[in-house]
């Protein structure tokens, strides 16, 4: 076990992967000699080589469109998107290929592709730098929508996303690239693609999250258990699609009472799925509307303002609080 | 130090070698086998033969939309024999009778061009990609696997079909670019039909020529006459080997025409010109290369009748297939398969509802 | 008032904006000479001429980008993607730039254009002519996305659009373009976007739906009303996004109970928002929980089986009859 | 009919005036006036000093990341000279003095780098976009402007920035071909500063030049000498007076180098060299402007410092302007503004629920 941040676990999950298999392959725009924006890739290209880890022209859809032929061929691209907001660009190599090829070809092909896409605010961003819109991904049958919630499950599921046999896009939280370190196993560890994770017990409400809203809300969670003696059920989701809706409707027909809590925009936004699959397995047992803490339905604010835009402890805290009455 | 040319040293070329007449420039007769020559003829009556069949199906209602290839068969069979087996053709949606040399079988276009996506599953090609309607997105994926056979020391080569009107998309940029940085071994091999759908093509791009844009990759351009089976194999062959070799992609453009509707959803009347067709009728692929083997003794009229004959029996045998395959096909629920490799419980329930309702609604259609 | 199909009554929206406002221009493959794929365009060219009707080069982000120039200028550009599954090679245009010059300029500058493009299915077509993605220009902040539901609703919203100050996302269902006829008055009718409308009166059930889906919704609300008594109230959304929810949580706390029907895909699809929204806003008066008659999460098949995928009369029937526990 | 060579007739010149050493080519030198050329000089500093005092800022922790311009003076003032104020400016991210020279303020080019939206409120200059990060993406908007002025008859021309790393996007494809299909009076701008962020220009693309990928459009492409404001100015004006008499695009390659980081996050020594630093550093396109005034005589040792003081005592006052202002920005709520023309209801709810959670947080506070 080593203390390490996000990043360096992610680093680690590609450099063991890249070690233990050959069809596995980096690309991207500036992952090579720079070792990627944020040294998601530091130093891979030393010891893997320009074979292994390629820097690219910038395009992305270049990038994308390029990986899924790689990946067709047999390879296992992991391909890098510089920034969530620029995926767009990609955005029809994704739809019309990456989710579809194996439906095409009825099983005879397929495309083992990771899109990496760092997300979310939180790191004082130029603009198109904040955005957190992983709805676009879960709305697109065939796709996997993966996003870690801290340095030890983002090594475990982005070495079982690289192994999934299916196209993962796979967000990663800049605001916790190096917010802290935790324990990350040297050995392999993965984690199941699709499974959701309780990581906090309570059973006076349920909060539904993923991503960088994991520790406000946990963080909420603490506070409310210390001060007001409410204890929440915490669920992290890990994958938003397909989602696993297994454990937070179990928690709701326990609790009754049910937040979500997401950094993108609220409309349209995952917490209404994640509210629509509540209504639908465990409408009889909701005592209390369902609550939304979430962005706003706006363009990402530039950086002076974001602090008032992404969810954060108190906005979390105060929602609860009135769920339970006591706002 | 003042105002200079800039040498752009990319050669742009242009080829022809069989006129229209079916005349051959000697100097340039690609050598080819008698047995090579007459398989490419029959592909290309095949193809010609077939995309009619289809076209009478589908005015009879028993196919859907689709989009004839007739006059491109000399584009298409002069480019793909220049290929391996296990080279890798990453067609476009109007390459049938290339899709067909490569081991597609007629009946998997026709179940294709009837919303079937059984017809993916039926003699399914080894490394040939299935059909892209998103125009010009393809290309990519030709870069991608060239990439990868390169990365694995195979020395297969990709080569990737597209319209005149794909020179357009961003993609065609991206791919051209991609591959000439990468030196992936790539074909880019482009149609110029001379419309995407009621545009023509001087409206798409302002360039003299398609060939040209290989300047701005730094990579060998070619125009080749593309109703001339004879330089569109030369060319292609010059393509492949420079690929295969390690000395990256290359950019060929075969002139050629749409001689039939977009698809069969268009009306060409309303946009083009009936001496327009003529004209390129008189230039017909078919035409000038059964003049060519005729003259090298490698064709009789009976033997043209023979193949004629042939062809057309081939085709009735994969409709009725077809046909009778249909019949056995249908179970909406495969509509769940191969979405992913296993199917997520969320997915599963849906199948379950759509099972319960198919089961409700026979049951009701059997008591009713 | 004439007779027309939806077709028709959008090539008159088109005719009669371009005539009384010469800052409105067409563009978009195919939309000059052959008049459009689906004949929406037709004879504009003739009479309006190359300039104001533009056949382009074969390229959406093209289109799109251009469009957003030209709106920038002071023109009221009417672009089409040829099909709703191609507008993804625009999606970086219509995300980075289209939903948010307003926004960067802080007002200064604005982006009046309308992107025209067929969606759904039922119209026997190829791969990726079929699909129903709203949900990606629904989520996206800075967009109005906009679903006629027949002739006379598709000409009064297309005038709408194109007044529009802001760029509006207008989905036109294929199945729709010729399937039926309307009166629509020859003289100038608009309406407003972003109102539902509520199109069926009833107590026992709310169905919420848009788009293509309003037939076979209306058909299985008078099929009930015929043969089990059942009285269907059924909102027609008209605007998606940004959704007016007044009218289906009203309608939801008078009968207790609500179907949503759409053609896309299930899973953060347009039907999660809606059902989200009757949670926050018409919780307690639910008596049972909504349920979504959608299409799956998969691709949307070939034509052979889209009958299955799409919803119809006797699939939204059935649910009905369920959720009134006579099924 | 055999293999020809076709003949590519789009002229792809390169051009260089004022050298390194400031020595100028006589018969080459544009006319000029003696104000603009003053006036130019004195916006290359003003764009070099701010440039510094931005990097101090920044590191600082009084503004956020920003792309710094070092290096690339002559590219930007020698363009937008070229431009009437009415012509339109789309910019790409890193034309900071060009947008200074257009009319945008230093104290909105301050806000802007530190996060704050109202950086477009103040002085918003009339025909120039904003800011555009999303790489290449900016220069069909230039398209669609240019259009619209030949539309209405208004013989404005939009000229468009973009750097080399642009011209790989899609979009920078789909721009030039729109604009060379539809003879818009674009100018395509590219700052080749041989780096896009830590790729090298070679690595890029494999074309020669950049300028000869207007070829591939049918557009005339020229390459100059980006740091010589003599060369820039000349070819900028050639290519502005063509889009104007309706003659079309032209794309211009300014060969330059970017002397600082990619931006304040960005490590330069991670991927290129020292060496390669300086050697640019002789080439610095200040110097030899300078050089070449003194020798006109249009610049005395002391003019320059009288310039320079000037200078930084206007970015002197303008950051103690901007950080007045910044302390009376800063409602969160009006991150709601300007989504809509009109803000919808659902929208407006949300804005009271934040409002709600400031008064109570607020209260809190004036409380605790
Ligand atoms: C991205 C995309 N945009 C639009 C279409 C609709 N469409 C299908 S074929 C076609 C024209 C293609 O022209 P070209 O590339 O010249 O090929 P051709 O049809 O002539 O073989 C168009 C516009 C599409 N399939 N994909
Ligand atoms: C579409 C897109 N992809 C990636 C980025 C991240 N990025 C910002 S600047 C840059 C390099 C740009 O290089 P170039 O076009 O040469 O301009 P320069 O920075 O040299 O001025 C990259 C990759 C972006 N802003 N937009
Ligand atoms: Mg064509
Ligand atoms: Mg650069």
């Amino acid at each position: 076990m080593a203390k390490m941040t996000m990043a360096q676990a992610l680093n680690l999950a590609l450099q063991q992967e890249l070690a233990q298999d050959d069809r596995v392959v980096l690309l991207g725009e500036d992952v090579g000699v720079d070792g990627g924006v944020f040294r998601v890739t530091d130093g891979l290209i030393d010891r893997f080589g320009e074979e292994r880890v390629v820097d690219t022209p910038l395009a992305e859809s270049g990038i994308a469109g390029m990986s899924i032929g790689m990946a067709v061929y047999g390879l296992r691209p992991v391909c890098e998107m510089q920034f969530s907001g620029f995926s767009y660009q990609a955005f029809h190599q994704i739809e019309n290929h990456a989710a579809r090829l194996r439906w095409r070809s009825q099983g005879r092909l397929s495309v083992p592709m990771v899109l990496r896409a760092p997300y979310g605010g939180g790191v004082r961003a130029l603009e198109h730098h904040s955005e957190s819109r992983e709805a676009y991904y879960a709305h697109t049958p065939g796709l996997k929508m993966v996003i870690p919630s801290g340095p030890r499950n983002a090594r475990a599921l982005l070495v079982s996303a690289i192994r999934d046999p299916d196209p993962v896009i796979f967000f990663e939280a800049k605001a916790i690239y190096r917010a802290y370190r935790e324990d990350v196993p040297e050995e392999e560890e993965t984690l199941p693609i699709g499974q959701s994770r309780k990581i906090r017990e309570g059973q006076d409400l349920t909060m539904v999250t993923y991503g960088a809203m994991v520790r406000p809300t946990l963080a909420a969670a603490e506070e409310l258990s210390r001060k007001d003696g409410i204890e929440a059920d915490v669920i992290d989701l890990l994958t938003v699609a397909p989602l696993d809706d297994s454990l937070f409707t179990a928690s709701a027909r326990q609790t009754g009472r049910v937040m979500v809590v997401h950094e993108a925009p609220r409309s349209f936004g995952p917490g209404a799925e994640i509210m629509a699959r509540l209504v639908e397995k465990s409408f009889y047992y909701l005592e209390v509307p369902i609550a939304r803490v979430t962005g706003y339905d706006v363009v990402t604010p530039l950086f002076s303002r974001e602090q008032h835009y992404i969810p954060h402890a108190d906005r979390v805290r105060e929602a609860a609080r009135q769920m339970l009455g006591e706002g | 130090m003042p105002r200079k040319k800039i040498n752009i040293t990319e050669k742009i070329e242009t080829l022809s070698i069989l006129d229209a007449k079916g005349v051959v420039d000697k100097k340039l007769e690609p050598s080819m086998s008698d047995q090579l020559l007459l398989d490419l003829y029959r592909a290309m009556v095949l193809g010609r033969r077939f995309d009619e069949r289809l076209l009478a199906l589908q005015r009879q209602g028993r196919i859907g939309t689709f989009p004839p290839i007739a006059g491109q068969e000399a584009s298409q069979m002069g480019a793909v024999a220049a290929l391996r087996e296990d080279d890798w053709m990453v067609p476009a949606f109007r390459e049938t009778a290339a899709e067909v040399w490569r081991g597609r079988s007629l009946e998997s276009v026709i179940l294709g061009n009837n919303g079937c996506a059984e017809a993916a599953t039926i003699d399914p090609p080894g490394t040939t990609m299935p059909v892209s309607v998103p125009v010009g997105s393809q290309m990519l994926h030709a870069v991608g696997i060239g990439w990868a056979a390169r990365y694995r020391k195979e020395d297969k080569v990709a080569m990737t079909f597209f319209g005149d009107g794909a020179t357009s998309e961003g993609d065609f940029h991206e791919a051209m670019n991609f591959a000439a940085v990468f030196q992936a071994p790539v074909i880019f091999l482009c149609q110029n039909n001379h419309w995407a759908i009621s545009i023509p093509r001087s409206k798409q791009t302002r360039s003299r020529t398609i060939a040209q844009k290989a300047v701005a990759y730094g990579m060998p351009g070619i125009q080749v006459d593309g109703n001339d089976i004879l330089a569109v194999y030369s060319a292609a062959t010059e393509a492949v080997e420079r690929a295969r070799a390690g000395r990256g992609p290359t950019l060929v453009e075969c002139v050629t025409y749409r001689m039939q509707v977009h698809t069969t959803a268009d009306d060409p009347r309303r946009y083009r010109s009936d001496e327009e067709l003529e004209g390129w009728k008189a230039k017909d692929p078919i035409q000038r290369f059964e003049t060519y083997l005729q003259r090298k003794k490698l064709l009789t009229k009976k033997k043209i009748a023979g193949i004629e004959e042939a062809v057309l029996a081939q085709i009735q045998a994969a409709v009725d297939n077809a046909e009778d395959l249909m019949k056995t096909m249908g179970d909406p629920l495969d509509m769940f398969d191969h979405a992913y490799a296993e199917m997520p419980a969320s997915l599963a329930a849906q199948r379950e509802e759509l099972a319960a309702e198919l089961a409700a609604a026979g049951k009701e259609g059997a008591d009713g």
